[in-house]
């Protein structure tokens, strides 16, 4: 007993900057989660002409708390037909492969907690890949019918869009040479150049098939809510709503840093290589006394002294912060300056995480929902060999700069083109074959109506 | 000591979930205690440093075979408990083969433990720190020495794929 | 209907893996039935392959209560039906007692009633557009209406002080004289409009998606129309041109130039482009009629009390839904003897069956939604 | 490290539950799923002797196990799906045509 104390002792020992990730992810991912849905609701606001929350806070800036405090104190429901193990475990199940997955993102050079595992980004998509039965196993426990088609269509759709990302994945896992996070992040530097310039199509096929895989708009229909009600959700309320809830914001924050990681460079800043570009370094510094002056000048504005109060508060602990890393930078001492070099890189990092799930939110305030056989036409109509194609096509690339000593460039961007071409023809085939398709649909419905008239 | 602590608590969940499995009437529930069993068996890979296995046995078995059972159990409807233990009899000689055989075959390793060299070699791993790269050495070994075999299991996927669906497919003339 | 349901039960080899039907109960409290509408679905797998609607939620005997009121009495009932647009619905039961005493109102009157009848249709097609894009999915036009919409109905608060149950006319003209702005406010938002259903057009007309959702959803041909007694949208966009406001033209439409629109197929996306023309042309009858309004009186000579000579009348109007009727009966005396109405969603929302059937769970909502059903109305 | 007979054992008994599974319970779907328990369990002693014996080709097995899984899975569910749709059963017993 004593010695299997100790070794959990040397273990904590040898590995506590990794357990202290690890808790700091459980720790704040919610809480950013919360603040993801505060953003969303603002850019929502802000392209539909009116304010958005308002309230709670200056700006509504504490609305998700507030969300949170109501979810945690409401009552627990859980129907009288229901699985209740399966209930139970079901929210749970989505929560953890969400926050497991976390696990080896890198946000930034150091922050990661595993960091040395071979499988890399993944061990990301496959934990993600659990999601899923939360979805399935929640919608199935509520005995409802809405939740069981939403859950049929959320397997249906998620397995579909994961072999679309795979492929997709694979293109720059073929670039990169490597799965291991840091390697691929570093081989972009020595490439001098990010993956999205190297494989577009790639980029993009994940892209869609990203916001597929979190159930986002315009592909949500696991929830839509014109019309299954809310979908797997439809029981759920209170705390387990509020897990899932989270676990589809983790989701989004997992996917787009596979994406950043893969093709937009990681927590390199842009043009890693050309030195007289260094002063960009100074960005987070520079952002964080941009927001402590806004701060400053907005908490004269604000209505309530709490409020004001609370604006220069967070004016303070901004310049704080910005004084320390500003001093840290040039001549700090060694652990200082790394601690920057970290933190520094989860700035770039995060800004292009961000994009990221800006556009996500961008598409959903556009578009309108897709309809399941769209959807599933999408997928495997056209993303899915799109995906293939380029694997082909950047492999050939590969191979002609490799073998034939061709300028990599012009090979990627000949077999973009070769990509792009069969695109093409993927789509047109598939205009003929949707109109064939609703003129079946149609014809279906005609003897459906004919069967029903007596 | 801590490699024994993660094997028993992996080994723990395997065993318990998979006896779990085969007793639950529900189909749904049974095939939730599977998805466990195959999640701690990935643990037990990971703990071999096995890592690639790992991630495959994540995406490839749980994130796939057990959503498709998932699927169809959902869509024929078994969720509903069914009469489904057999009778008594067949119950009590299955338990009793199942035990013989495993008597047997324990009684085997435990000799062989015993006597190393003799009744099953048992060499020294080599260190964790010592591997090679996980994934590289799968990969050498998949497309070097066992090409031919991958090339068949791949063929075998393309047919299995073929076959389910024109099972699955709607008849339009069957009766 | 309920027997075609049990037959469909008895032909178990139709379905998908011979699993017997799921029975969803879409309504009377789901986010897309717009109001309480329950729709009985049997579907198989997520094909429609029958459908039964109950109604009567919101049911309050208005036809009953008429009975009980005098004529005067009874007109902000009618607001109550379609209350989206309460504009037509007074205009419809105004000139139906009008006609029941032969009086006619001023010409002054009539026109201001055409522009608010006209910005009352921009303003029901407006919350139409928004709650159907939200139905397919798109979020964004839902608040886009709104704001224009406020407009409209900024213009009703200041010409009557309400907003939405406006019982803006009254029996023989109008109670209010128009307000000083009226006319620029109408030219204003006119002007604006234009533009502004140009933002509608660019988030969906064009967009793959709402095409992919709306093309040849829900087709209902002229034949079915006329058959199930459909109009308004619905009717024209199967391509018949049947307007009241031109066929049988009421209050001052007959002095205005504009358009029917019509589609050809008489699908979901058909209904939507003839809706967003329906705005235009409303726009430019707007435009006509405050460039001349007459002088004159607002109100022609009736009494306080209403005694309408004994008969009977009918008058229809053409409501932003569609084709508004009213019959009445007079008995002589100051309440009417009998009030019966015809509410076009009550008679558009035959055709959801039909529509419906072989289409997927996800096309019901945009069909219930481009069939403009307002369950006041329905229900009455 | 541990001796490999942890693993052997503990192989051992997944195979025995999944054979257990095999010829007591009527749910073809859950007869499937023992008989995947049974191809687990002898990928933990094909990952255990890779291990042990410093040799991949233990771990290339295992992967051609879950892709032959994999093909099994797609079939069988497909059979069963079939044959629900013929006979609307999934018990074993009941299975007693050698056609449909």
């Amino acid at each position: 007993m004593n010695s299997a104390l100790h070794s959990i002792l040397v273990f904590v020992q040898t590995w506590w900057v990794e357990l202290l990730c690890a808790v700091l992810i459980v720790l704040v991912v919610p809480l950013i989660a919360g603040y993801i849905v505060l953003v969303e609701r603002k850019v929502m606001a802000d392209m539909q002409a009116r304010l958005g929350p308002m309230r709670v806070g200056p700006h509504g800036l504490l609305q998700p708390i507030a969300d949170a405090l109501k979810l945690l104190i409401k009552e627990d429901l859980i129907p009288d037909n229901a699985d209740q193990f399966i209930f139970w475990l079901a929210p749970v199940l989505s929560m953890t492969a969400a926050l497991t997955s976390m696990g080896a993102v890198a946000f930034g050079p150091w922050f990661q907690v595993a960091r040395d595992i071979n499988i890399g980004l993944l061990f990301v998509v496959g934990v993600s890949a659990l999601g899923p039965f939360g979805i399935v196993l929640g919608g199935w426990a509520s005995n409802n019918h809405y939740s069981i088609i939403g859950a049929l269509r959320s397997t249906a759709q998620l397995i579909s869009y994961e072999t679309t990302a795979g492929f997709a994945l694979v293109s720059g896992f073929l670039l990169a040479g490597t799965l291991n996070v840091r390697a691929i992040v570093e081989t972009q530097r020595s490439d001098h150049a990010w993956y999205i310039f190297l494989a577009p199509v790639g980029f993009f096929t994940y892209l869609i098939a990203s916001i597929a895989e979190t159930n986002r708009a315009p592909f949500d229909l696991p929830e839509a809510e014109s019309e299954l009600v809310a979908g797997y959700m439809t029981e759920y309320s209170g705390f387990r709503w509020s897990l899932y809830f989270l676990a589809e914001y983790a989701n989004m924050i997992v996917v787009a840093s596979v994406g950043t990681t893969l093709f937009l460079g990681g927590w390199l800043r842009p043009f890693p290589n050309i030195h007289w570009l260094g002063w960009l370094d100074a960005g987070p510094t520079l952002l964080l006394a941009l927001v402590g002056a806004y701060c400053v000048y907005r908490a004269g504005k604000q209505p309530a002294r709490v409020q004001s109060l609370f604006m220069w508060a967070v004016a303070l602990a901004c310049f704080v912060v910005a004084a320390i890393f500003g001093l840290a930078a040039p001549f700090g001492h060694p652990p200082l300056q790394f601690m920057y070099r970290g933190l520094y890189g989860a700035f770039w990092f995060l800004l292009k995480v961000s994009a990221y799930i800006y556009l996500f939110m961008w598409l959903r305030f556009t578009l309108p929902r897709f309809r399941f056989d769209q959807l599933m036409r999408l997928g495997w109509h056209i993303l899915i060999p799109l995906a293939l194609i380029n694997v082909v096509d950047v492999s050939i690339a590969l191979a002609l700069t490799s073998e034939f000593g061709l300028n990599r460039w012009l090979a990627m961007f000949f077999t973009t083109l070769a990509t792009l071409g069969a695109a093409m023809l993927l789509l047109r085939w598939n205009d003929k074959y949707s109109a064939a398709a609703s003129a079946t649909l149609l014809a279906d419905s005609s003897i459906v109506e004919e069967t029903n008239a007596g | 000591m801590l490699d024994s602590i993660i094997f028993y608590f992996f080994a723990g969940i395997a065993v318990i979930s998979a006896a779990l499995m085969i007793t639950r009437r529900n189909a749904i529930h049974s095939a939730v205690f599977l998805i466990t069993t195959l999640l701690a068996t990935a643990g037990i890979f990971l703990q071999l440093r096995a890592e690639f296995l790992f991630i495959s046995q994540i995406i490839l078995y749980v994130g796939g075979i057990m959503v498709l059972f998932i699927f169809v159990i959902m869509l024929v409807r078994l969720d509903v408990p069914l009469p489904q233990i057999r009778s008594g009899l067949q119950k009590w000689i299955a338990l009793f083969v199942a035990l013989a055989v495993g008597v047997e075959a324990g009684v085997v390793l435990f000799l062989a433990r015993k006597a190393p060299g003799q009744g099953l070699l048992i060499p020294n791993p080599a260190p964790a720190e010592k591997l090679p790269p996980n994934t590289e050495e799968l990969a050498k070994g998949l497309f070097g020495a066992y090409l031919l075999p991958f090339e068949i299991a791949s063929v075998l996927l393309l047919v299995a794929m073929v076959g389910a669906v024109v099972m699955a497919k709607k008849r339009t003339d069957a009766p | 209907m309920a027997d075609t349901i049990h037959e469909n039960a008895a032909q178990k080899s139709d379905t998908l893996f011979g699993a017997d039907e799921l029975v969803i109960n879409m309504g009377p409290q789901h986010p897309s039935t717009h109001g309480v509408l329950r729709v009985k679905l049997k579907l198989d797998g997520e094909r429609v392959v029958g459908s039964e609607c109950v109604i009567g939620y919101l049911h309050r005997g208005v036809e009953k209560i008429a009975e009980n009121r005098t004529y005067q009495q009874f007109a902000p009932y009618v607001d109550r039906m379609d209350y989206v647009s309460a504009v037509s619905n007074g205009l419809g039961y105004c000139e139906t007692v009008e006609k029941l005493l032969v009086v006619e109102a001023p010409p002054r009157a009539r026109v201001i009633r055409t522009i608010l009848t006209e910005l009352q249709r921009i303003a029901s097609h407006l919350l139409w557009l928004g709650t159907h894009a939200l139905d397919i999915g798109a979020l964004t036009p839902l608040f886009y209406c709104m704001r224009e919409r406020e407009e409209i109905l900024k213009i009703f608060e200041k010409y009557c002080g309400a907003r939405l149950t406006t019982h803006a006319f009254r029996i023989g003209g109008l109670q209010y004289e128009a307000y000083d702005t009226l006319e620029k406010d109408v030219e204003r938002f006119c002007e604006d409009f234009e533009r502004r259903i140009q933002q509608y057009s660019d988030l969906l007309t064009g967009n793959s998606i709402w095409i992919g959702r709306t093309r040849n959803v829900g087709i209902l041909n002229s034949a079915d129309c006329i058959a199930l007694g459909a109009s308004g949208p619905v009717l024209r966009a199967s391509g018949v041109k049947w307007d009241v406001r031109k066929a049988m033209p009421y209050a001052a439409y007959d002095q205005y130039e504009f358009e029917i629109p019509v589609g050809t197929r008489g699908d979901t996306y058909d209904r939507y482009m003839v809706r967003l023309e329906e705005m235009r042309q409303s726009r430019l009858i707007c435009l006509q009629a405050i460039e001349n309004i007459p002088a004159g009186p607002i109100m022609a000579r009736v009494g306080k009390v209403l005694k309408p000579p004994v008969g009977e009348v009918y008058h229809a109007i053409e409501a932003p839904k569609g084709i508004l009727g009213y019959y009445i009966v007079s008995d002589g005396s100051v309440q009417p003897y009998r009030v019966r109405i015809r509410p076009p969603s009550f008679i558009n929302l035959q055709a959801l069956d039909k529509m419906i059937r072989g289409h997927l769970v996800t096309d019901v909502v945009a069909i219930i939604g481009t069939l403009d059903i307002v369950l006041g109305e329905v229900d009455r | 490290m541990m001796p490999i007979g942890h693993y052997l054992f503990l192989s051992l008994a997944l195979f025995l539950i999944g054979a257990i599974g095999v010829i007591t319970r009527r749910n073809v779907i859950i007869v499937l799923m023992s008989i995947e328990l049974i191809l687990n369990a002898v990928n933990i002693n094909l990952v255990a002797f890779s291990r042990y014996f410093g040799d991949v080709a233990g771990q290339v097995f295992a992967l051609f196990i879950i892709a032959d899984a994999a093909a099994e899975a797609a079939v069988g569910l497909g059979i069963i799906i079939a044959f629900f749709r013929n006979r609307e059963t999934v018990l074993a017993d009941e299975m007693d045509l050698l056609k449909w």
